[in-house]
């Protein structure tokens, strides 16, 4: 398996060489956006006086290759930090300390992370089992009412916006007919029962948008496949149609239903930021799009960096999965 | 009464009509062949028979009864039933034809459980029997492989198997060995024959080469635009045709003994190649697809490359013309080494589809060397292009029409305008007329023949084909796996084979007499186990 | 995005049996699609009513900025007075809560924006990718790692992060929607796009036509526009039209982040924002816009289904069967294609894909 | 004051929110709606009350707190020398006693205040609360990792003004003295009469020196009111506060404490909060939230639902919206201009923009209308209620505008409602009767802020706003028009550039005298005095309008900080 080794090898180097120019470009930007970080740290009462300890004490004044040389510091040898009455070591890989809060970066990404997994993988279920059961019945029953109405749906999904989709779920199913109580985030840990029911409605919300590419996708795989003569083959044998769409059209999409799982589920991770926000779930996007109101230039490096971690892992996965549903092809 | 009996039979795809009041019918346990060229509908017949135009929007006319069901009345169910069980077809495109994602004997295995209750477990037994059958070595640990793992001619036995599966009583093959290289074929060629002497099942065979037709077939029906020409004892009929069609079928298919006649070959070398290699994919994966070859070409000479597919003669056409820089080794023009493309060496290409540019008029096409070479005097372009359209035989008012309203001799013929357009000094033909049906392949390889002796072209003239290329070369270059296994004038290596590869390459080619072609599957009967595939049959996987 | 799905990208049209000569064909084939038709229908009705808007207002004798403070009850948090939200003879869809500016007004206007915004994005999108994919496709090993590389760069940010870095740095005179058509473009899609250009032209400068222009003496960059980009128009025109309503929503997403288009410029993102809350006070202020942009959607994506349809030769001849003698030679093209993607360009169906942030 | 601190430090992501500071309490309302829907029924202890709130709690830490009267949160764990009068309307604008025996003893000119503690304070692990224990709260509130409190202490206190914390400075502030445990006394550098409200500041809250953990006090600060933490998770954006045993009722007459715990849920996005409010279903019943205003949207709905109406408090908070000219910028340095503008104001649809009717007042006057900050009802350019087109021509006309002016708006680009981008177009609507083409600038929240604050960068005009940091005309008018709290280098407030001797003197014979009603009737007049320069122009105060759930009972709402008191609140 040289060949998968070898992939292997480029696509990690691949993935460091683009998160070291991501974070480069990140750091950056932020240099240059508005906004007096010590001000905004201190408060706007704050005096020149005070702004500039502040200044001091988050190190705002250095150049920025210095500060990004700390920053590359913490990353490979950790950092220590005061919090006045005493010194804590973060230890490496240190992602630095929150200007705002004064809270270790990794510690922030760790609170959020369960919460946008539990929210995408939920999620993820919906959208494939939603997604790709309309893509098949459309391809299947191509052309019939059954298949606009399926499709109908699914692209309304697209079309409207998530914070509408969501608002209104919550609105109907929790203020008007009562169904389900309001979602109020609970951890996996304290109560599983509990987190599931929390997460339902939004799960529901954040599969609706993504469902529409899945259906898409499978309808034209499975379309594409149907067209390949090895299709006909199994007709000319007496296969019953059923059996043709579900062992052979069906397993021709699989392959790239799966590269696209891998990539939605990658970039939702990080960005389901209307979704968190909508139903207050502590999740990284919400916390990233704070971050970058309040120019926390620690916590957006942070979990940018999380962020295009996860996308390139899942497109890294996402090729090998398709290498392995589909023998045909060798990774290079 | 008789396994097929086919009345009157139409089929119409919305104003084409594809077959055309066509009845025939085949007894228990005898041999048709369907032969025709392309459009001629006979691979729509095949389709008939199992009904396979159910649903496609094809209108079907006339009767079909086949193992005495009435394919046209029969339920979807009792089809169903008749599919495979009691008629079962064998495809041409043995990679496309089976499910790229599952094991071939899983696949086998599904087919047959579809017609008997079996469990899955013995379903897989049967499978791996019937593969062994066919030939497979190993057949149990290979029928855990998938179809891109076998080889063209193990994929079309494993195709033959799973028609084996459910010991039909009829066979139906269309065109089973036009993508497999000669000695394949003969092989497949083979075992169907053997089958049927063993199973007694009718076989019927669609193809386009009257040679395999000759070979397994005891009738044979001529077909032309969904009609019957012409049918009868395939001896008879090849010996003495009554139609004149046929007959003009017959005079196109090239012989092998045909020696190729009045040369204008010169001793001046226009192209050379010494020693070139050529490697593909890099590190542990690199592999040569060339290795070692030094060729010359003379003006007014034609150098015929032959060899099965993977022997590298692709690879060689495109280094000789410059589309391939050699990993190693060098190619000279006019005794000058050359890199890169030179447009006094041209190339025709195999696929007369690909190699036009679908959304460009041909007489632009025709006109890139012209413009290329700085050219700007429209009028001079337009008449240069319409006096070549004119020179390959089609008409000045062809410039502005588009590719895909020519047929593919036509495609061809503009493809040689192209070059010549160049005015090269020679031009490498790569599978000129391999994807031509036989009539029109004559056409174009005299056409070709012509313009040598006008213009004194150097030929460089690649094909599988060992007939064709004997037709038209003066020298002949046989390769196997990127080496050159015999090299000489066309005569020799033709008549007196010194290499054994040679021998065998020569012993497959299809004969037009019955007999001959019984003698020479006597000879070739060889241990089935001992025809493996060379392994750099298996279609490589970038 | 990865290799498997640049591949899942590329849309139907088989490589080697090039796609539709000539527009005429490109019509007829389109022309046998109701379903199509009507949405191009559509499609065309929006972004004339989008051009028209100044003329259909003057048509209604509104604009979209003017308050009408009277037609709003502003003890009630500004909900429009009486049925429907005030829908009238002048105020044909009623009016604005809070405000009290003519729906209808707005709507036309916005969608300017909207489709501006969207067509636009998809324009830079597509001409970015192409042109890196092209390059990436064509060019060495090295002009094809770093590029690749730049493209995985791009991938990997966060949309709505950028969006609202870049927002804060440009200067305020910078017309706003260019601004943020250039964001969602330069984000999102573009490089996406371009991976699916990078693996059809990998396996399109394999075709025989691209060698014979090379012979015939054309320079590489000549037969990459005259050879290639014409073979590249049936998949990118299929993915341009599924780049569109993406772009349609993350216009919408940014203005729900207040990083849209500026005020009082409607924008459908702008009013779906502000009217989410007013479903159930003012139904129709919500339901308008998300209709809108779902009959959009909804148009565009049936459109771009009718055009791969259209443009794909094999869709036109599905389930037929042929004796396809040429399939042996294709197999192999696909299999010496230098990579997975290219190989699997011949292989795997188109997918509107996307990066994600740009709506979740 | 706090307005913009919090909002800069917590900007609700992307919510349409019309927050208004997370640390406010609440106000009594003109009518005395409290008692709603429970208000009558006799409250009881138990039970838990949910808070729904869209910032999360994330500062904590009584040092960086910017709060007006201790918060509503907060002043449940932490207790202070003073505290706001947990009374409905007027009277709950009031100073208290809290941990002191009384408000402040001062000497005659103000400069010195000397505090007394209680006997029996204890903190929540039953240490006894010292002075020395207020003192180094307020010393730890100087240190640079602290930052974030109210500017007062480091501008009144003697030798404060350079002070790094007793982190980097071990012996302390010499300006606080702590002569006996029970007793502590501040020094000032100039007359102070409104110490006392500044003494109800977190910042005077007593923290163990023993316990503090610096930056990570915030997780568990110790407790010295009747709660104390036992969950703050990540980053507050989940408390929960449990009865603090060892807080006794007998030593505390302002918070009443009814529940039992006290569970609140921060980070939620408005619009949902208001409807779990009004669905009230399972806890929600109880649940209460200190900072999610009714939007206009709810409001509609509420018009139309007396069940709901009935549950909604009304509250006022000493808050005023208002347009800043900057009159070195031209062409706003011609009073006439200004004054036009002020006349084409049309204060009914930026009340609308704001909310409608139901959610703003007009307002003519810098002052917040309330008798506490002595206000004093004046409209130097009565503009009607749809402005005065006719008269701001006139106007432009003598200023050579005669044919139409063409000016800049700058606003914030960010949705909370009050610099929003609904209100300026609202403003460009009306002046363009008066002929005046107006340009609306956005900017990016920070970028804004750093423009308007500084002296360099200041726009001629644009939207700005001002909050209460204690009901009282001091804080609100003196970092606006006193020419000394002109800052050239820094966040600079006074936007009119004002350095007016007269004004100055006013200012500082005011903060003399310690008699707060006779301060109040001078505030107001030096108010209208300054009105008639036309540099602001007032648009409108802000009402408060929240839902509670059915269960909640006692509905205190005080004029000081205008939403419901939760110390005051029962669910039983």
């Amino acid at each position: 398996m040289n060949g998968f080794a070898g992939f292997v090898l480029r696509r990690i180097a691949g993935a460091v060489i683009t998160l070291f120019v991501l974070s480069v470009i990140i750091y950056v930007v932020f240099y240059v956006t508005p906004g007096n970080v010590a001000q905004i740290t201190c408060g706007p009462r704050c005096s020149p006086v005070q702004v500039h300890q502040v200044a001091q004490q988050l190190q705002l004044d250095d150049p920025l290759y210095v500060r990004y040389w700390h920053f590359l510091q913490g990353l490979f040898a950790g950092q220590d930090f005061s919090t006045g009455t005493s010194v804590e070591h973060c230890p490496a890989p240190c992602l630095g300390q929150s200007y705002q809060t004064g809270r270790q970066v990794t510690d922030i990404i760790l609170t959020k992370l369960p919460v946008s997994f539990s929210l995408v993988l939920g999620a993820m279920v919906i959208w494939l089992v939603l997604g790709v059961g309309t893509g098949v019945l459309s391809a299947w029953r191509r052309g019939r009412l059954s298949e606009r109405v399926l499709t109908a749906i699914t692209l309304a999904g697209v079309a409207t916006p998530v914070f509408v989709i969501g608002l209104v779920l919550m609105i109907v199913v929790c203020g008007e007919l009562q169904l389900l109580p309001f979602p109020q985030y609970v951890n996996f840990t304290d109560d599983p029962e509990q987190w599931a029911w929390s997460l339902l409605l939004p799960w529901l919300s954040l599969a609706l948008i993504e469902a529409a590419n899945f259906a898409r996708l499978t309808r034209a795989s499975m379309l594409e496949t149907l067209a390949e003569d090895h299709i006909r083959t199994f007709r000319a044998y007496g296969v019953g149609e059923r059996a043709v769409i579900a062992r052979h059209a069906l397993r021709g999409a699989t392959a790239s239903v799966i590269a696209l799982n891998a990539v939605t589920f990658g970039s939702a991770v990080g960005g389901a930021v209307l979704t968190e926000t909508l139903f207050g779930l502590p999740g990284i996007g919400q916390e990233l799009v704070h971050a970058v109101k309040v120019v926390d230039l620690p916590v957006v490096v942070g979990m940018v960096l999380v962020i295009g971690f996860f996308v390139v892992l899942a497109n890294a996965v996402a090729d090998v999965l398709y290498a392995v549903a589909d023998r045909r092809v060798v990774l290079a | 009464m008789s396994l097929v009996e086919v009345t009157d039979l139409t089929v119409e795809f919305g104003a084409l009509r594809a077959v055309d009041g066509l009845s025939f019918s085949l007894a228990e346990g005898a041999a048709l062949a369907l032969v025709g060229e392309s459009g001629s509908g006979k691979s729509t017949v095949a389709g008939a028979l199992l009904g396979l135009h159910r649903g496609t929007g094809a209108r079907v006319g006339g009767s079909v009864r086949v193992a005495g069901t009435d394919v046209q009345a029969a339920s979807d169910e009792e089809l169903r039933m008749l599919r495979g069980a009691r008629a079962a077809m064998v495809f041409q495109d043995p990679l496309s034809s089976l499910d790229p994602y599952y094991a071939i004997g899983d696949q086998i295995a599904e087919v047959h459980r579809v017609h008997t209750r079996v469990s899955r477990r013995a379903a897989r037994a049967r499978a791996v029997e019937v593969l062994e059958r066919v030939g497979i070595p190993d057949a149990q640990r290979r029928s855990r492989s998938r179809p891109h793992e076998f080889s063209g001619g193990m994929r079309q036995r494993a195709l033959i198997a799973m028609a084996l599966a459910c010991e039909p009583d009829l066979l139906i093959a269309d065109e089973p060995t036009t993508a497999l290289d000669v000695t394949v074929q003969a092989q497949i060629l083979d075992l169907l024959h053997a089958l049927r002497a063993e199973t007694g099942m009718g076989l019927l065979l669609v193809t386009h080469d009257v040679g395999v037709a000759a070979e397994s077939a005891d009738d044979i029906l001529v077909m032309r635009h969904g009609r019957a020409v012409e049918r009868g004892p395939v001896g008879a009929v090849l010996a003495a045709p009554a139609e004149a069609y046929t007959r003009e079928l017959l005079d196109a298919v090239p012989r092998v003994g045909a020696r190729r006649t009045g040369s204008p070959a010169t001793d001046e070398v226009v192209l050379e190649a010494t020693g070139v290699r050529r490697e593909f994919g890099r590190g542990k994966r690199a592999f040569p697809a060339v290795d070692d070859v030094s060729v010359t070409v003379r003006r007014g000479e034609t150098l015929g490359v032959v060899g099965e597919s993977g022997s590298g003669k692709t690879t060689l056409g495109r280094m000789l013309v410059g589309l391939l820089e050699p990993t190693a080794g060098e190619i000279r023009y006019a005794g000058r080494p050359h890199t890169g493309v030179n447009p006094a060496v041209q190339m025709v290409f195999q696929d007369p589809v690909s190699s036009l540019n679908p959304r460009r008029s041909v007489g632009e096409s025709i006109a890139d060397p012209l413009r290329a070479r700085g050219e700007r005097d429209e009028e001079r372009i337009r008449g240069r292009v319409t006096e070549l359209l004119e020179r390959v035989g089609l008409d000045r008012a062809h410039y502005d029409r588009y590719p895909h309203e020519f047929s593919g001799g036509q495609r061809q013929r503009i493809g040689i305008a192209r070059a010549l357009a160049a005015e090269p000094r020679a031009i490498v033909c790569d599978e000129p007329v391999s994807a031509l049906d036989v009539t029109t392949q004559a056409q174009v390889v005299a056409l070709l023949g012509e313009l040598q002796r006008e213009l004194g072209l150097a030929l460089v003239f690649i094909a599988h084909d060992l007939a064709v290329v004997r037709q038209v070369s003066d020298q002949v270059a046989v390769m196997r796996r990127g080496r050159l296994v015999e090299y000489g004038p066309a005569d020799e290596v033709y008549d007196s084979p010194r290499e054994p590869y040679t021998r065998q390459l020569l012993a497959a080619v299809p004969a037009l007499d019955p007999e001959l072609a019984a003698r020479r599957r006597a000879a070739r009967r060889t241990p089935v186990a001992a025809q493996r595939p060379a392994p750099e049959e298996r279609t490589r996987v970038a | 995005m990865s290799e498997a799905l640049a591949a899942v990208e590329t849309a139907g049209t088989d490589i080697s049996v090039p796609a539709a000569s000539g527009a005429h064909r490109f019509w007829r084939r389109l022309r046998t699609q109701r379903a199509a038709l009507v949405a191009a229908a559509v499609v065309a009705l929006l972004v004339l009513a989008a051009l028209a808007a100044p003329l259909l207002t003057a048509l209604e004798g509104q604009d979209p900025t003017t308050y009408h403070p009277t037609l709003i009850d502003s003890a009630r948090g500004g909900v429009p007075i009486g049925s429907f939200g005030g829908a009238s003879a002048d105020h044909w869809l009623g009016v604005e809560p809070q405000t009290g500016r003519d729906m209808f007004a707005r709507l036309v206007y916005g969608a300017r924006v909207s489709l501006g915004v969207s067509l636009g994005a998809t324009l830079v999108q597509v001409v970015l990718g192409v042109a890196m994919g092209v390059a990436a496709g064509l060019g060495n090993r090295w002009i094809d790692l770093i590029l690749s590389r730049i493209t995985d760069i791009f991938i990997s940010m966060p949309l709505m992060i950028m969006a609202l870095a870049l927002l804060a740095i440009v200067p305020d005179s910078f017309p706003r929607p260019v601004l943020v058509a250039l964001i969602i473009s330069l984000v999102s899609g573009w490089s996406t796009t371009a991976k699916m250009v990078r693996a059809q032209t990998l396996a399109l400068r394999n075709l025989d036509y691209v060698s014979a222009s090379r012979l015939s003496g054309w320079s590489t960059s000549r037969t990459a526009v005259r050879e290639l980009l014409p073979g590249l128009a049936a998949p990118v025109i299929t993915y341009a039209a599924l780049l569109i309503p993406q772009n349609i929503s993350a216009e919408a997403a940014l203005s729900f982040l207040g990083v849209g288009v500026k005020p009082p410029t409607p924008s459908w993102g702008q009013m779906l924002t502000s009217a989410d809350v007013w479903y159930q006070a003012a139904p129709q202020y919500l339901l308008l816009p998300a209709l809108a942009l779902f009959v959009t959607v909804f148009a565009m994506t049936v459109l771009g289904d009718g055009v791969r349809v259209a443009l794909d030769p094999r869709a036109a001849s599905r389930l037929r069967i042929g004796t396809g003698r040429k399939r042996e030679s294709r197999a192999e093209k696909a299999a010496q294609a230098p990579n997975a993607a290219a190989a699997k360009a011949a292989q795997v169906p188109d997918a509107a894909v996307v990066k994600k942030e740009g709506r979740a | 004051m706090r307005q913009p601190s919090v909002i800069a430090r917590r900007v609700a992501a992307a919510s349409v929110s019309l927050v208004m500071a997370a640390g406010a309490a609440a106000c009594g309302p003109k009518d005395n709606d409290a008692k709603g829907s429970g208000g009558d029924s006799t409250p009881r202890k138990g039970g838990t009350l949910t808070v729904l709130n869209s910032e999360p709690q994330a500062d904590f830490d009584p040092a960086r707190l910017y709060t007006s009267g201790g918060g509503n949160v907060p002043s449940l764990v932490f207790r202070t020398l003073t505290t706001r009068n947990r009374e409905n309307g007027a009277a709950g604008s009031e100073v208290v006693p809290d941990l002191a025996t009384d408000t402040g003893r001062p000497n005659k000119d103000a400069t010195v205040w000397t505090y007394t503690l209680k006997k029996g304070l204890e903190f929540e692990d039953g240490t006894p609360i010292t002075s020395a224990d207020v003192k180094y709260g307020i010393e730890r509130s100087f240190a640079p990792e602290l930052s974030g409190g109210a500017p007062y202490l480091r501008d009144w206190l003697v030798g404060a003004a350079g002070y790094q914390g007793p982190y980097k400075d071990e012996k302390g502030l010499s300006s606080i003295e702590t002569p006996d445990a029970r007793t502590i006394v501040f020094h000032l550098n100039k007359p102070e009469g409104e110490f006392p409200y500044l003494a109800t500041q977190t910042q005077f809250t007593p923290v163990p020196k023993s316990k503090d953990t610096g930056t990570k006090y915030e997780s568990h600060p110790v407790s010295s009111g009747p709660y104390k933490v036992v969950r703050n998770e990540n980053d507050g954006e989940h408390l929960v506060l449990e009865r603090n045993p060892n807080w006794s009722a007998a030593t505390d007459t302002e918070r009443k404490a009814y529940p039992e715990t006290i569970d609140v849920r921060s980070g939620l996005d408005s619009s949902v909060i208001n409807q779990r409010l009004s669905a009230s279903q399972g806890a929600d019943a109880a649940a209460v939230t200190t900072d999610t205003n009714l939007g206009p949207a709810e409001l509609a709905r509420v018009g139309g639902d007396k069940a709901l109406a009935a549950r909604v408090g009304t509250g006022h908070f000493g808050y005023t919206n208002y347009i800043a000219f900057n009159p070195t910028v031209k062409p706003f340095d011609d009073p006439r201009v200004r004054q036009a503008i002020a006349y084409a104001i049309d204060r009914s649809s930026v009340v609308n923009a704001a909310g409608g009717s139901a959610l703003a007042e007009p307002a003519t006057t810098f002052l917040p209308n309330q008798k506490s900050f002595g206000y004093t009802p004046y409209d130097p350019f009565p503009a009607g209620k749809a402005g005065d087109p006719a008269k701001a021509r006139e106007l432009l006309k003598q200023a050579g505008h005669g044919n139409g002016l063409t000016i800049t708006l700058t606003h914030s680009n960010d949705k909370n409602f009050e610099t929003s981008p609904e209100i300026a177009t609202a403003l460009q609507d009306a002046l363009k009767k008066a002929g005046i083409t107006v340009r609306l600038q956005g900017l990016e929240d920070n970028d804004y802020r750093d423009k308007t604050h500084s002296v360099k960068t200041e726009p001629g005009f644009f939207l700005a706003h001002w909050g209460a940091d204690w009901p009282s005309g001091g804080p609100f008018l003196a970092p606006i028009f006193d020419g000394r709290q002109i800052v050239k280098d820094g966040a600079n407030f006074n936007t009119g550039l004002l350095n007016d001797k007269s004004v100055n003197d006013e200012i500082d014979a005011i903060n003399k005298l310690t008699d707060l009603d006779a301060a109040a009737k001078r505030w107001g007049a030096l108010d209208k005095k300054i009105g008639d320069k036309a540099l602001v122009v007032p648009l409108f105060h802000p009402v408060y309008k929240r839902l509670y759930g059915k269960d909640v009972k006692n509905i205190v709402i005080s004029d000081w900080t205008g939403v419901l008191d939760i110390s005051q609140v029962a669910v039983k």
